[in-house]
């Protein structure tokens, strides 16, 4: 199955692109997707232990189930709102 | 629901007209929150000259819109503004615009207080110092 | 110590005036409060129509002027502004906005809200409802 | 000696007048002159026990002896900042 990546901020930069597609077996989980996105993309993988994860725009835990189709946002700290 | 304005803006965020927004008749309390870039100058004696804020629009949106929803359904709002700037924010404007209107002020005070609390925890937008040299890095508070 | 901006205002109070005169670099959060008179019908079905602000300008000018060092003493207030108007008000017109800029927003919500507070409580102005029917009420809360 | 009385809002209505010079004997109190004024402007004197007063721009306790010149105003309760 195939999972659209969505990397932002610091992660969109050191990967060098914002999206990505992902192939990964049947049943993967989220925190399965970010070792295969980690070994995808080195220059982010030490980032992924400090990042959350939203699938299909909600956040979600490390043990949730993807799915074909499914969009797969990686995000770091947020700072929005003030200077 | 969707009442209220909620929006990210990629144009310089205008109190005047978020306070009216929220100026109706049936109000007698309004508060304004407005999150500017704060002038700052590192160890180094370097200058921030602005923040670059990027979102993950449709994503941050749709938690804005629901932080908007909870402030309706925790306070007696009559109208409220939830707006966010992306792109260069300079030193002194405001990258984030929240208006609440309550029939009274104590109302408006909290659900305020609470609404940039609760964006600045979760809301997937982020923002990238931009120094006077020319310099950047991103800020990721808890990382 | 004479800070801020300090005024008893007899036309239309101005939030953008308010909130810029207080946007200055080295601040992060500005909280503005805007006080408006609400709509309101009586018992009776009578509808309300403006309130009348009276002052006893030279006590009331000085008494904000207190608030205000108070503020600047008590929080690290960059700038901040605090007007009353006087005279006639209508429904959603402003009768005070306060506005307070601080490096970090918690300052600011809390400075503001204690101004709008002590205002109320001591600050010798007087307002009086004016009713669609012609009839007119001073409103004497502790009295 | 005199004092300069002002009334505000309801009281100024119920007078007529928002200013009146008060004729007082040396030493009285803020109380003893509301007595006073409360005789020569019965249409305020049931009003006179639940306001407060300021002498020379200053909340003064009932007690506070006069003095000529002294600009003695009589505060009803305050109502000022939101509708």
């Amino acid at each position: 199955m195939r999972v659209n990546v969505k990397l932002f901020a610091v992660l969109r930069e050191r990967a060098g692109k914002g999206e990505l597609l992902l192939e990964l077996g049947e049943g993967e989980t989220v925190r399965g997707a970010a070792v295969v996105l980690g070994e995808r993309e080195p220059g982010i993988a030490n980032y992924l232990s400090r990042v959350a994860f939203a699938v299909n725009r909600e956040y979600v835990p490390g043990e949730t189930v993807l799915r074909d189709g499914d969009e797969l946002a990686v995000i770091p700290p947020v700072s929005g709102g003030v200077g | 629901m969707g009442r209220g304005w909620v929006e990210i803006i990629s144009t310089p965020l205008d109190v005047d007209l978020a306070t009216k927004s929220v100026q109706e008749a049936d109000v007698g309390g309004i508060v304004v929150f407005l999150g500017t870039t704060r002038a700052e100058k590192n160890a180094d004696g370097r200058e921030l000259i602005a923040l670059d804020y990027e979102a993950y629009p449709e994503m941050a949106l749709a938690q804005m819109r629901k932080l908007a929803d909870l402030a309706y359904e925790k306070w007696p709002v009559g109208e409220l503004a939830l707006l966010h700037r992306v792109g260069r924010v300079r030193v002194k404007e405001p990258s984030v615009i929240i208006a609440v209107a309550t029939p009274h002020r104590a109302d408006a005070f909290e659900a305020c207080r609470w609404m940039i609390d609760e964006l600045k925890k979760s809301v997937a937008i982020w923002k990238k110092e931009v120094w006077a040299d020319g310099s950047r890095s991103w800020v990721h508070p808890e990382s």
